[in-house]
């Protein structure tokens, strides 16, 4: 627990932080800026449940093993958007996200 | 004392086996050993159905006063719920009987005919694996123990009906006829599939021994359920009924059957005319009091779709040259009137006449219109077309064909001794009892069906000789012998033997006498003779033949001929005004408005898919926002909408 | 105290949130990411989940944001600005992500949330790797293993992709085509002949 | 924990031991003998496949992590069954040159995602069935991606990947809201504590979203067509239904489970997204003129009746969406068996390519057809007892309009149908695609996917062994 700070002002924090990324994944051009929208989202969600786990079930670790697997999953997506991505590059020579839309209707 | 019926469940099976060998090896063999495969079974089921129907009604006979329903066959087949299971299993009462009857007589009698009819053709295999897939899945239909059951068959039905209409895969005309036919029938099966949904929801049964039971507990059930001013009961029974009117081509859904007429003749006269599109009657039948007790709305509803179609289809059969296609508008009209005599029935050994004689007239009707189309069969073979104004004269080349057609058009138009005129006197009895303006309007329509069948009749046979360019000549003994059989029984089946159905079928299933109510036969007669007469004045060429044609029909004819003096008169009336603009317009709204409403559907359907197509823009982001949007409103809605 | 560095590490939490959705400089972006990242770590230090933080440090700062700092670099000009976000999508996304936010923060404020108000495991590495093996209850060794399974498919993800075909090891520059997508039609023709003309 | 017991989990772990074989073979091979490749995996797949039928207990591991009940068992196998058509169709596409060296790779992303769907299914806790999803996922992807010549395939790859990567943001975020409102992540212990404010409501919808994803529910499904046609046709068409059905299966018991308290939030929303779903998904079929995006859409349409079974809450709705499940996926494995027999062949995967194909490859066409028939409910053929039994279940419960919107959707959806069947027999073409001889695995699996369709639905035994099944739900 911090001192003086109670849980929804760390949950309002990471709310904020959640719908900044989402509002990013709508607007950024880039797929790579995107991508780090994502990282913002599962950033928030982590906070959320580290939050959680100890400001009202101190006793298990659950929101902090889940933090834990969140982070590694987020490693491996980043791992294979970022060679689609690249792939993507070598391709088009663009990875502009408007651009990307050669598929519709 | 109860008889072991179990055997009955061969004349299904066997035809199926018949399918899969014809299916599989038809096409490596000789296509003879297919077509004797096939034929062979079918007359087995034949002798087979002859054989329950001696044994149910000779040999089992009456317990206590009426007949019984006889479960042959039953295997429990689809658990709904714990409480609601489904059968496969074969009931046997008088009508599955009439029916088993019905449809393996007519089903001999095509295959035999296609031996002649078929002959060359590349194939002939492959053509009597669908016959016997259709008898297969028609016989099915008609033993069917429940509800379920019928619409497996049902469909079955359909699919090889599909499979026979586009038999000439080749000729663009019939893939379209066949692809109509399959969907306007598939459309109103889904009312017929709801209505079944609706029934298994009130009643928690899909049996027709539960079903119909008139004392039972369904009859109660589902009237107090409410919906639109009508019960429960009676929308799910009016569903069920469209799904009838589709496989029965009642108005507005009769647009394929005409259609439909691609197919080879043979398969006309089986399927467009003597069995499948009688299911929808029989479906009805099949739940009779169900309808009349239950719901007298939905009867109701039958006997004016019935009435109207029977009266509609014989203005437009007047317009028709396609021989084929008026034969398929007469098949709607007669159809109608046997929904008509169910619409009108009531229930009980006397007053359940009109049901007595829908089934007996269905029995009469398979017999003369599988003879007539057998017959047109025959001439389409000779002449090679299917327009009457290529045809003339044809009585001289083909003297088997010509009697046996006369035969069957006078069964149809109800002329005594034949066999049509027993049973449409019946019907007219029965809807004079319930309802004049029907009433009036089926006699109306018999005078109707009287003229167009012997408009049909001159045309081909008698009228102006044409030069051929083969000469035609009588068919072949194959085709020939079917018609002669048919001809027969179109005399037999009517009241030649002095039997009544009534003692047979009846709507509790209580035999009870037939009587001939002269009275109403007079009228009915007395217009018939009215409807020829005029059909001879405009289509028998005076030359030479009238005046034999004219002794031959006796006084009627000459009185129409002297009294009519005004003969510009009368044709200004029957050209102008009956063809120009009653018949005409009919066949016109028929062709454009009641097809095109179905043709606006899909160009509606096909419309809003176009206007949406922005949704899907491709862009990465939209679909996001879309994504959020979607569950933050979700959110909202229910957390400050559904919950406060 | 600790309060006030709570304020602080949610100030650089908020600030450069924004800033790493805002910028035009992608690069800049991606630092802005960064910092976001170590001071997220800085609160789980604050709530004495070191070995958390430890994480978020290596993998989430240390691998996540390297990997794509250098993926930027790989694919775009530096000095180079994104364009200009339109203004309808700001609109519309910005209205969309706040209605969500709000919602969401309202639905926190007003929730009571109850602790149960047990005493606290001590998340000492001992005691995290006692429960990573463990297989009972509030054991963490299944799940330990599907993520291991789940590495490993990424990982042969990335190189299936990352790999070219035999055939196009070498000229894989070669088809790339710059008219995509404008010229829809041409690109994907033109790819299939190249990519066949090649194959053979 | 003795051995025993851990062989419950035997489904997931020989499919973990494939993978390694897999990794093995291609290590040592190095992936150079094509034809050994391809003939191990299609093999080994095929003795997981018997493997899993053989009879196996239930039961819970891990602490409640992970869980197993004979339906679980149940879609399991038809998953495994569902795979090994998709691996029999799928070895004629990877033979072709521009495979060469990367074979083994795409059997080992395959494999990845079916154990993703086996852990999702069995999950007893979020944090499992978090797990599984991502791993049912990530791969996927990259498979999407497989076709790195094909500009259309980085394209779906880049999309699946980002949005999936938002839907499970937003699916966490609204599972650390459950975590606050009850305590713990295990699903017993919130089937205990459940209870329904402003809280679980959100999770719930946040996580409906993100599992509706999965199952391209509208207005989630947007990636679905697009990813579709990007992907090779096998990963599209491994994805439409194997992906989806352990989606749905997962949706489903997850609603009756953890959910159960939230009964009357969850089935209006299912009620608007199925009735939303069922209808674009064939407003948009009828004008889709590539068979993948086609496929997609149609797929789309079907998600919406799987709602009519779960929304109806009775064990025979449950039973019968797993049936419908089951009968679902070989549909729509022959027709995009079919699909990409054709394609593998000519590199055609247009409708109207179609044109004519009856007169030079009947049996395809055949084969087709059924699949059609099937996915429009047409009787007798299989799909059809899969719609009528979706539909009593939902007017049991008293669902009448909705039923009546889904049959009214049948209608359309025969007509799309019917326009690829009219393509195939009547429309002429000059050019038809010529004969062609498939492969024996192609045969086989379209073989096998015939059969599927045209015996599930005659056999009433085999919903009624369904019915039967405990589902530990109820």
């Amino acid at each position: 627990m911090i001192d003086g700070i109670g849980l929804q002002e760390i949950l309002i924090v990471s709310t904020i932080m959640f719908f900044l990324g989402i509002y990013g994944f709508f607007t950024r051009k880039n797929l790579i800026t995107i991508l780090m929208s994502i990282e913002l989202i599962l950033n928030s969600v982590n906070i959320n449940f580290v939050a959680f786990n100890k400001y009202l079930y101190p006793n298990l670790m659950q929101g902090h093993f889940f933090s834990l697997f969140v982070i590694a999953i987020a490693a491996a997506e980043a791992a294979v958007a970022i060679a689609i991505i690249i792939d993507l590059f070598r391709n088009i020579k663009t990875i502009d996200v408007e651009k990307v839309s050669s598929m519709k209707n | 004392m109860t008889m072991d019926f179990q055997y009955t469940i061969l004349i299904p099976i066997l035809l199926f086996f018949s399918f899969v060998y014809n299916i599989l090896w038809g096409r490596t063999r000789s296509p003879k050993i297919a077509g004797l495969i096939s034929t062979t079974t079918i007359l087995i089921a034949a002798v087979l159905s002859y054989y329950t129907a001696y044994q149910y009604f000779f040999n089992v006979g009456l317990v206590n006063g009426s007949y019984e329903k006889i479960i042959a066959f039953k295997m429990v087949w689809l658990h709904f719920s714990d409480t609601l299971v489904v059968d496969m299993g074969i009931l046997l009462d008088p009508i599955s009987i009439m029916m088993l009857v019905v449809v393996t007589t007519i089903s001999s009698m095509v295959h035999i005919y296609s031996f002649g009819y078929m002959h060359g053709d590349d194939g002939f295999a492959r053509f009597y694996a669908f016959l016997s897939l259709f008898s297969f899945s028609m016989l099915g239909l008609v033993v069917s123990s429940n509800i379920f059951q019928m619409y497996i068959f049902w469909e079955l039905v359909g699919v090889s009906s599909f499979l026979l209409i586009g038999y000439y895969y080749q000729k663009p005309s019939a893939v379209a006829a066949a692809k109509k036919a399959f969907i306007v029938t598939r459309f109103a099966d889904l009312g017929f599939l709801v209505g079944i949904l609706l029934i298994s929801y009130v009643t928690g049964s899909l049996d027709f021994a539960v079903l119909t039971d008139p004392n039972g507990p369904v009859m109660l059930q589902g009237a107090s359920l409410g919906f639109m001013g009508l019960s429960v009961m009676t929308w799910a029974l009016i569903l069920i009924f469209i799904g009838g009117a589709g496989k029965s081509a009642m108005f507005p859904f009769h647009i394929w059957l005409p259609d439909a007429m691609e197919g080879p003749t043979p398969v006309s006269a089986l399927i467009h005319a003597a069995t499948m599109v009688v299911a929808g009657v029989y479906l009805v039948a099949r739940l009779f009091p169900l309808f009349h007790i239950a719901a007298p709305n939905a009867q109701y509803v039958v006997l004016a779709v019935g009435g109207f179609t029977s009266l509609f289809a014989a203005v437009i059969a007047i317009t028709q040259i396609d021989i084929k296609r008026v034969l398929a508008f007469s098949t709607l009209s007669q159809l109608g009137y046997m929904m008509a005599a169910l619409g009108a029935s009531g229930y009980g050994a006397e007053e359940g006449i009109g049901y007595t004689a829908s089934m007996w007239h269905l029995f009469t009707h398979a017999m003369f219109k599988a003879l007539l189309f057998l017959g047109a069969g025959s001439i389409i073979h000779a002449v090679h077309s299917n327009n009457m104004t290529d045809m003339g004269g044809l009585r001289k080349y083909m003297p088997i064909t010509h009697i046996t057609f006369l035969i069957g058009t006078l069964a149809i138009a109800g002329i005594p001794p034949f066999a049509g005129f027993f049973s449409k006197d019946e019907i007219l009895v029965a809807l004079h009892q319930s309802s004049h303006f029907w009433y009036w309007v089926e006699v109306i329509t018999a005078g109707l069906t009287a003229f167009y069948m012997f408009r049909l009749y001159f045309n081909v046979f008698w009228g102006e000789n044409r030069h051929y360019h083969h000469k035609p000549h009588e068919s072949s003994l194959s085709m020939t012998f079917p018609l002669m059989f048919l001809a027969f029984m179109a005399i037999v089946s009517g009241g030649f033997f002095m039997f009544d159905f009534g003692a047979f079928i009846s709507s509790n299933l209580v035999p009870y006498d037939i009587h001939i109510h002269w009275d109403i036969a007079g009228l009915s007669i007395f217009v018939a003779l009215i409807g020829i007469s005029l059909a001879a004045m405009l289509y028998l060429k005076p030359s030479g033949i009238s005046t034999k044609m004219a002794t031959a029909l006796g006084p009627v004819y000459k009185a129409t001929y002297n009294k009519f003096y005004f003969d510009e008169i009368y044709l200004f009336v029957t050209h102008k005004i009956i063809f120009n603009l009653i018949a005409r317009p009919s066949a016109w709204f028929d062709r454009h408005v009641v097809d095109g409403f179905m043709n606006m559907l899909a160009w509606i359907t096909n419309f809003v898919s176009g206007s949406i197509k922005g949704l899907q823009s491709g862009q990465l982001q939209h679909y996001a926002m879309s994504f959020v949007s979607g569950a933050v409103a979700l959110a909202l809605f229910f957390l400050y909408f559904m919950t406060r | 105290m600790e309060q006030y560095v709570f304020y602080i590490l949610a100030a650089i939490i908020l600030v450069f949130s924004f800033l790493t959705v805002t910028s035009r400089m992608i690069l800049r972006a991606a630092v802005y990411l960064l910092f976001v990242l170590i001071a997220t770590s800085g609160i789980y230090f604050m709530l004495n989940y070191n070995f958390l933080a430890a994480v978020q440090l290596t993998v989430y700062a240390g691998g996540i944001a390297v990997l794509i700092v250098f993926s930027v670099l790989l694919t775009s000009q530096l000095n180079e600005k994104m364009e200009q976000v339109s203004l309808t999508k700001a609109l519309a996304g910005g209205l969309i992500a706040f209605a969500g936010a709000l919602l969401t923060i309202l639905t926190i404020v007003q929730y009571n949330f109850r602790p149960n108000g047990l005493p606290e495991l001590e998340p000492s590495p001992r005691e995290i790797g006692h429960a990573m093996l463990n297989y009972g209850d509030n054991g963490y060794v299944l799940p330990f293993e599907v993520i291991s399974v789940l590495l490993l498919a990424a990982m042969v993800g990335a190189i299936i992709i990352a790999k070219r075909p035999a055939k196009l090891l070498n000229e894989d520059r070669t088809i790339i085509d710059t008219s995509y997508p404008s010229d829809k039609n041409a690109y994907t023709s033109r790819t299939k002949a190249e990519i066949d003309s090649l194959l053979k | 924990m003795n051995l025993n017991s851990f062989l419950l989990m035997r489904h997931e772990l020989i499919l973990i031991a494939v993978v390694l074989l897999y990794l093995a073979s291609e290590i040592i091979g190095g992936g150079k003998n094509k034809r050994f490749s391809l003939n191990f995996a299609v093999v080994l797949f095929l003795a997981v496949t018997i493997i899993g039928f053989l009879p196996i207990s239930t039961g819970t591991m891990f602490g409640g992590m992970y869980q197993t009940s004979p339906a679980i068992i149940l879609m399991k196998n038809i998953l495994n069954a569902g795979a090994f058509i998709v691996f029999l169709q799928v070895v004629s596409w990877l033979k072709k040159e521009e495979n060469d060296n990367r074979i083994m790779e795409f059997f080992i992303l395959i494999v990845s995602t079916l154990i993703g769907m086996n852990y999702m299914i069995s999950a007893g806790d979020f944090l499992m069935f978090y797990l599984g999803l991502e791993l049912a996922t990530i791969p996927m992807a990259a498979l999407a991606a497989y076709q790195v010549y094909n500009l259309k395939s980085a394209e779906a790859g880049i999309k699946l990947l980002l949005l999936a990567a938002l839907s499970s943001g937003i699916m966490l975020f609204g599972i650390s809201m459950l975590y606050g409102a009850s305590e713990s992540l295990y699903f017993t212990d919130l089937i205990r504590t459940m209870e329904m404010n402003s809280m679980t409501v959100l999770a719930l919808v946040f996580i409906f979203s993100g599992l509706a994803f999965k199952i391209s529910i509208v207005p989630f499904h947007f990636w679905t067509a697009d990813v579709y046609e990007g992907a090779p046709m096998s990963v599209t068409s491994y994805m439409s239904v194997i992906s989806k059905a352990s989606a749905a299966f997962v949706l489903m018991s997850l609603l009756f489970t953890v959910f159960a308290q939230l009964k009357e939030i969850w089935t209006p929303i299912l009620y608007i997204t199925s009735v939303l779903t069922m209808t674009l998904g064939n407003l948009f079929a009828i004008r889709q003129r590539n068979i993948k995006r086609f496929m997609a859409f149609s797929s789309i349409a079907q998600a919406g009746f799987i709602f009519l079974g779960i929304i109806s809450g009775t064990q025979m709705g449950m039973s019968t969406v797993i049936y419908f499940l089951a009968i679902y996926i070989f549909s729509n494995l022959a027709v995009f068996g079919v699909a990409g027999a054709i394609y593998n062949q000519t590199g055609k995967e247009l409708i109207d390519d179609y044109a004519g194909l009856y007169k030079t490859n009947p049996a395809l066409t055949l084969v087709m057809t059924f699949g059609l028939f099937s996915l429009a409910g047409i009787p007798p053929i299989a799909g059809f007892f899969g719609k009528f039994f979706l539909f009593t279940a939902a007017m049991e419960s008293g669902f009448l309009w909705l039923t009546v919107i889904a049959v009214l959707n049948t209608i359309i959806s025969l007509y799309y149908y019917l326009l690829i069947v009219k393509a195939m027999y009547i429309t002429p073409n000059e050019s038809p695609i010529a004969f062609f001889r498939s492969d024996f695995y192609m045969k086989m699996g379209l073989i096998l996917a015939t059969i599927g369709i045209l015996v599930i639905g005659f056999i009433g035994g085999i919903h009624h062994y369904i019915y039967n099944l405990s589902f530990g739900i109820l």
